[in-house]
């Protein structure tokens, strides 16, 4: 049976971090629960293999027949610099043009409407099908099929002139990112529960407005972890730009490795800058998740400095209980 | 303003209605009661036009719901036709459906400004009030995940009435309120009826029914087994499943 | 395509280049015998795949050096024009020579038969190749030479490396064959500097090479403590500057250009100050390539 | 007020396709309805519109300067379809290493364990971002840091022994693939309502477990979408393996072209393989993601055919109405 | 079997569980009710662990909840010993939380098969005799989005008896039930507490408190107003707000 306890619901005082109300009896007023937590032993001893594999592993490469001034000397030559920024440059634009056109191909794709599908559908098939590189080489040489870009009145050049090594690769890069950037924005798409289509349709949102409205923001959560990917991936697959001369980072390195003979350190130095775009844009992408994270759980994830705080106390051997633990 | 006459519903080969037919007045707080599974749920989105019927006739307000007639031929109506059809109708649904990744006051606005175009000052003075009426004017910043269930429920009531719809749809708007709250509901629910709101609802509180409601049908199975004042369905039902019903419910 | 060339010329150009081009046209020799349009220019755009050293490289200032480049100047000197370099892989060279972005393509190209004839067997495709360097084969080894390789014949037993689709990977497999039983584990990469990237990490023994580029790595890499060419320089092939083969007006000016530049020393000069005489060719030919 | 309509509830007949039930009255028997739907004129211009801009591209193709008779007789050149299979090959094969040890990551990455997510962390910053080309020379010269594989007593080779460029190529694309794997797989795990988790512990099941039966199979829709990108990626990614002299279907075609300097039509051939490759993908893609889609929604979607068969009907001007429209 | 002591609970700086003290009984049915958002939710969740109390003592069959007691320190439990701890006590969600990608019978197999380590057979066997006590063994095939809301729930409480579990948590188990079968899960779960079964049950059937209940307490803004027999409480409540509370419901 139950203690039949007899409490004023309002003058009980809310139990703050000293657990020392003076209105309740002595026997009512524990403090934060202190329990000794799990200890990790298995976390301390896979630190410390993990610390010293990295070590070894530093160590073989510092020995390698690999010459670690002329890595050290090159790193802020300004012509890598450059290229760096040429390789950021020709990311952004090509992402942009691949995320705004991949989102209206897997919203055409999605539709009932036969022709657009089977448009979005064609597309989508033919760009992921062909290896980039050739498409890079087609638009490059467009005037093998096309000798005059013509606009009517408006604009009339020969095809060469307009297809400069920035405009072919910008065109290529981005015309086949968006039929990848498609099935992503698809897939984030159909993750969204369909009771809210019907929520939305039932206010009196059309197909159109539901989407921009309701679904995209919901289908942001799904979608952008890929797209990280695909942004960092296109950093890298920019680099085939070099194959019509489009001087980016990728270019350089094989420029300097070629006349130097250092072909390796030349590959270490432009790992080390494209490891750095990576590392920006996927801090980038961290703080876009935690935006679109909003409303999906009942608070925020941690950023990377509370989630620190929070392993490294993980570590200490007795703390006070705090948050959700599964 | 909702007459439905021999209504069939099915998905693929289940058979869900199976010839409805019913009329509701203006003004009528019009009950819908029956056993699980009895397809209550699915005649409400078929007068919303969620679901398509199979066959028979289905207008709210003198119109046909998803067609347009002209002599003798049935023409199906636009996108941009059924939202309009739509936007006069107000649906609050079994399961909530709140967009999650809005706050509950930009829940509330949401419609009004994105469909009726109303400016944000408006629409956000609308939605303070009426969420102050559902009682949660001070979880207007909250987003659905941090709200009970019950709390949901009341925005979802709200953002419907957003629209000051002509005909209000309620799927067991209830069922997921305590019962300190639904008396609130209700009254909430009494004051529309007298501004000339028509509703629809489903429910299984009998008690509602028979205080508020001005007519109700018991469904089983698919199709209309009973009809009448709730004073006399509950009161006097002349069925055996009606009886069997009502003995283990009330 | 002819039309679409020509067009080309008449366009891109507009008055301020031509005049500055002029005066120095008119003193040069063999000016007159360009294409009309390249001489309106007063450019002919090389297409070249500029890593390649020493035949061809970007230079610490990211300009492009090398032979190549100083026999292109050389030739510009007598034909009055200005050979501008652009840089693109392979088939970008091609294409682009093929759709009028550039005149010619001049990027160490070995010139062979196939490639004067194409893919189809009336040999409409393809392109003509104006002959100006001759590049034998030679043997890369490690410092030391570790496993006393003199000849072609001492690479038997041996992983020799060489690079896909050039007269050294021919060479391999020809001398494979006088092996008998004791074969040579062939490595066949894509690119010369990834062949003796494999001769660094000892994964071959030995890469058969351009004689020039041997010659380029013995001096260079490492500082000159990581490689040495063994033995003599080998079974030289044609290397041409590929030009169109709807253009042999120009075809016939370059060659004449480089009798010219032979018969004036200055070729002689070039290849002095790049250590690659051996290379040198003594008369101009079109389509000598085998 | 209602009409106080009075029926049995268990003699009402199904209202079958006829629509006639004897034993009605004769008011209330309609057959299915029969409406003229809406006319999608735009449908029908869009279609020609682009079946007209189709034709003038395979025109403006067909006059270009290509020399098809060569692509004709090189698509099928066994060298083509070797270098096809040698692709597949080391696709699937990286694939399979970079889905499970990807799947791996993405646990690792959302484990409470610091030292597991950090790794996990680590290894995805790494290989994300580095180039993938750069990888594979790393792999595949190995032996300048390591000249010896190692096991203690079970095995020790030459490093240059074990990697053969099939070793090396596999090594660095899966690897690799796994980073981005792992990315994908952890945003489908987050797309599973945290009901779902809650629901397994409050049945006692452990986290390996409800990872494994509940939360993996519901993360399959969200993450299946983008692996068919990576998958297709991968099929011309793996061309980059080309560097260190593997044989695949890149390789044939750039041979072709230095060969016999006809470029375009090499790159044509193989861009033909890589899309019989895709579509064959894409199709396994479909089936894979109609098997997941079970349970999320009431009626599992069309396949291409029954697709095919309501988009041909929905050209044709009456029709009886069907299944639900929006 | 069931022991709170001063159980307090709070999200960020948000309280909700203000000092619970409760106790239930061996084979007692214990009934929660009160105004939404007053933590009943959160106080079950922190009875199976899903949430972790901030400061008190709970303890279920004489276990601390989450910790192991030695001297007088406290350790917390590894995984493996809060899912043991879990095994006992069967929960059934407010919003079902079934399976999505696997149809009812899998839902109530899952568990046994899984965490018990029983053959297929056996565990489809209790499954079926299960999914017929609930009235839906025709429904064993059926994924849960083909499934009404009343059959979701009744699946989800089959699920939760598979286990066969000596604590049953409901929360709200019937609020998404037509009233016609509230009866039939009220049997199932007399039945239940006639095994031996103790079962916690947040609630606003105050019938069902009053017939089947053995104690109730009720809660309001995180602490317990009033406690006792439900005919005592429900009947003749002290408190002011308990008043009308009850004003409203009954
Ligand atoms: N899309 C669908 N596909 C197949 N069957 C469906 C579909 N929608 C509903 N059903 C079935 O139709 C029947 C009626 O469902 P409906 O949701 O209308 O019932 P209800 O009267 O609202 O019941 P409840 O009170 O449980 O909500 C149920 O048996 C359900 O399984
Ligand atoms: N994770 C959380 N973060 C912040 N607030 C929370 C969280 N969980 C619950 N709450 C808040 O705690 C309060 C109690 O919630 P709980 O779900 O326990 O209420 P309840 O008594 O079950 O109500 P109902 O009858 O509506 O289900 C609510 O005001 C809710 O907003
Ligand atoms: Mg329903
Ligand atoms: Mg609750």
């Amino acid at each position: 049976m139950t203690d039949p306890l007899d409490k004023a619901p309002a003058d009980v005082p809310p139990d703050g971090g000293q657990g020392d109300s003076p209105r309740k009896d002595t026997a009512a007023h524990p403090g934060p629960i202190k329990a000794v937590p799990v200890r990790h032993y298995g976390r301390w001893i896979g630190a410390v293999v993990v610390l010293g594999l990295l070590a070894l592993l530093v160590r073989a490469f510092a020995d390698a027949q690999i010459q670690w001034s002329v890595v050290g000397e090159q790193i802020t030559n300004g012509t890598f610099a450059w290229g760096a920024w040429e390789t950021l440059k020709i990311t952004v634009y090509s992402m942009v043009i691949g995320v705004v056109l991949g989102a209206i191909l897997a919203v055409m794709r999605l539709s009932p409407n036969p022709v657009l599908s089977s448009v979005a559908w064609g597309y989508i098939w033919f760009f992921r099908g062909t290896p980039v590189l050739v498409q890079i080489l087609l638009w490059f040489n467009l005037s093998l099929v096309f000798a005059y870009l013509d606009l009517g009145f408006i604009y009339k050049d020969e095809m060469n002139q307009v297809m400069t090594p920035f405009v072919a690769a910008l065109l290529a890069l981005g015309l086949n990112e968006a039929a990848y950037m498609a099935e992503i924005c698809r897939a984030g798409i159909q993750s969204v529960d369909s009771g809210q289509t019907e929520a939305a349709h039932a206010l009196g949102m059309k197909g159109g407005k539901t989407m921009r409205r309701i679904v995209l923001p919901q289908a942001m959560r799904v979608i952008i972890p890929p797209t990280g990917n695909e942004f960092i991936n296109m950093l890298k697959t920019s680099s085939l730009a070099f194959a019509i001369g489009y001087g980016e980072l990728f270019l350089r390195g094989r420029e300097f490795g070629s006349r130097t003979l250092a072909i390796m350190e030349g590959y270490i130095v432009i790992s080390l800058w494209y490891l750095a775009l990576t590392t920006v844009f996927s801090i980038g992408q961290y703080y876009l998740e935690r935006y679109y994270a909003r409303g999906s759980s009942r608070s925020l994830p941690p950023t990377p400095l509370q989630r620190l705080r929070k392993q490294l106390s993980s570590f200490r051997v007795q703390s006070n209980v705090g948050g959700v633990k599964v | 303003m909702v007459k439905a006459e021999n209504v069939h519903k099915s998905f693929g080969h289940v058979k869900v209605l199976k010839g409805i037919d019913l009329e509701v007045a203006h003004r009528e707080v019009f009950c819908l009661v029956g056993p699980s599974g009895s397809g209550k749920s699915t005649f409400l989105r078929c007068i919303n036009h969620l679901e398509q019927i199979n066959g028979g006739r289905l207008s709210v307000d003198g119109q046909l719901v998803g067609y347009r007639e002209k002599g003798d031929k049935l023409y199906e109506l636009k996108e941009k036709e059924v939202a309009a059809q739509r936007r006069d109708i107000g649906m609050v649904f079994q399961r909530f459906n709140l967009f999650p990744h809005m706050t509950a006051l930009a829940n509330v606005m949401e419609a009004p400004v994105q469909v009726k175009g109303e400016s944000k000052a408006v629409a956000r003075e609308r939605a303070l009030r009426l969420l102050d009426r559902v009682g949660l004017a001070d979880k207007a910043g909250n987003y659905p995940t941090q709200l009970s269930g019950g709390q949901q429920q009341r925005v979802a009531i709200a953002r419907a009435l957003a629209m000051e719809p002509k005909l209000m749809l309620f799927d067991e708007p209830t069922s997921a309120l305590d019962p300190e709250l639904v008396g609130e509901v209700l009254d909430v629910m009494r004051g529309l009826a007298e501004d000339g709101m028509t509703m629809i609802v489903v429910t299984h509180e009998m008690g509602f029914a028979r205080e508020v409601g001005d007519a109700l049908v018991f469904m089983d199975d698919g199709v209309v087994v009973e009809a009448g004042h709730p004073r006399d369905v509950l009161g006097n039902p002349q069925h055996e499943r009606t009886k069997s019903f009502l003995s283990k419910v009330l | 395509g002819a039309m679409l060339l020509t067009a080309c010329g008449d366009q891109t150009d507009s008055g301020s280049k031509e005049s500055e081009t002029k005066g120095n046209a008119s003193s040069a020799p063999l000016n007159d015998q360009l294409p009309q349009d390249i001489r309106d220019r007063g450019v002919i755009k090389v297409g070249s795949d500029i890593a390649y050293a020493p035949m061809e490289f970007m230079d610490e200032n990211n300009k492009p050096a090398g032979v190549d480049i100083d026999i292109a100047k050389a030739l510009g000197k007598v034909l009055g024009v200005e050979f501008q370099f652009e840089n693109a892989t392979f088939d970008q060279l091609v294409l682009g020579m093929n759709n009028g972005r550039t005149d010619i393509v001049m990027s160490s190209m070995t010139d062979t038969k196939e490639r004067q004839q194409g893919a189809t067997d009336d040999a409409k495709g393809g392109a003509d190749f104006v002959n100006y360097f001759r590049a034998g084969s030679a043997i890369l080894v490690q410092k030391g030479n570790p496993e006393k390789v003199t000849t072609l014949d001492d690479l038997c037993g041996l992983t020799v490396a060489a690079q896909r689709g050039t007269a050294n990977e021919t060479l391999l497999n020809e001398t494979q064959k006088k092996c008998g039983s004791n074969k040579i584990k062939p490595f066949i990469s894509d690119q010369d500097s990834d062949s003796i990237t494999q001769l660094q990490t000892k994964r071959a023994d030995a890469v058969i090479t351009d004689f020039p580029v041997a010659l380029y790595n013995e001096l260079n890499a490492g500082g000159g403590k990581l490689f040495e060419v063994v033995g003599q320089q080998i079974d030289a092939a044609p290397y041409g500057i590929a030009v169109s083969k709807k253009n042999p007006e120009l075809r016939d000016a370059l060659k004449a250009a480089v009798q010219k530049i032979i018969d004036d020393g200055s070729y002689a000069e070039v290849l002095k100050e790049w250590k690659a005489e051996s290379g040198a060719i003594e008369k101009a030919t079109i389509n000598a390539g085998k």
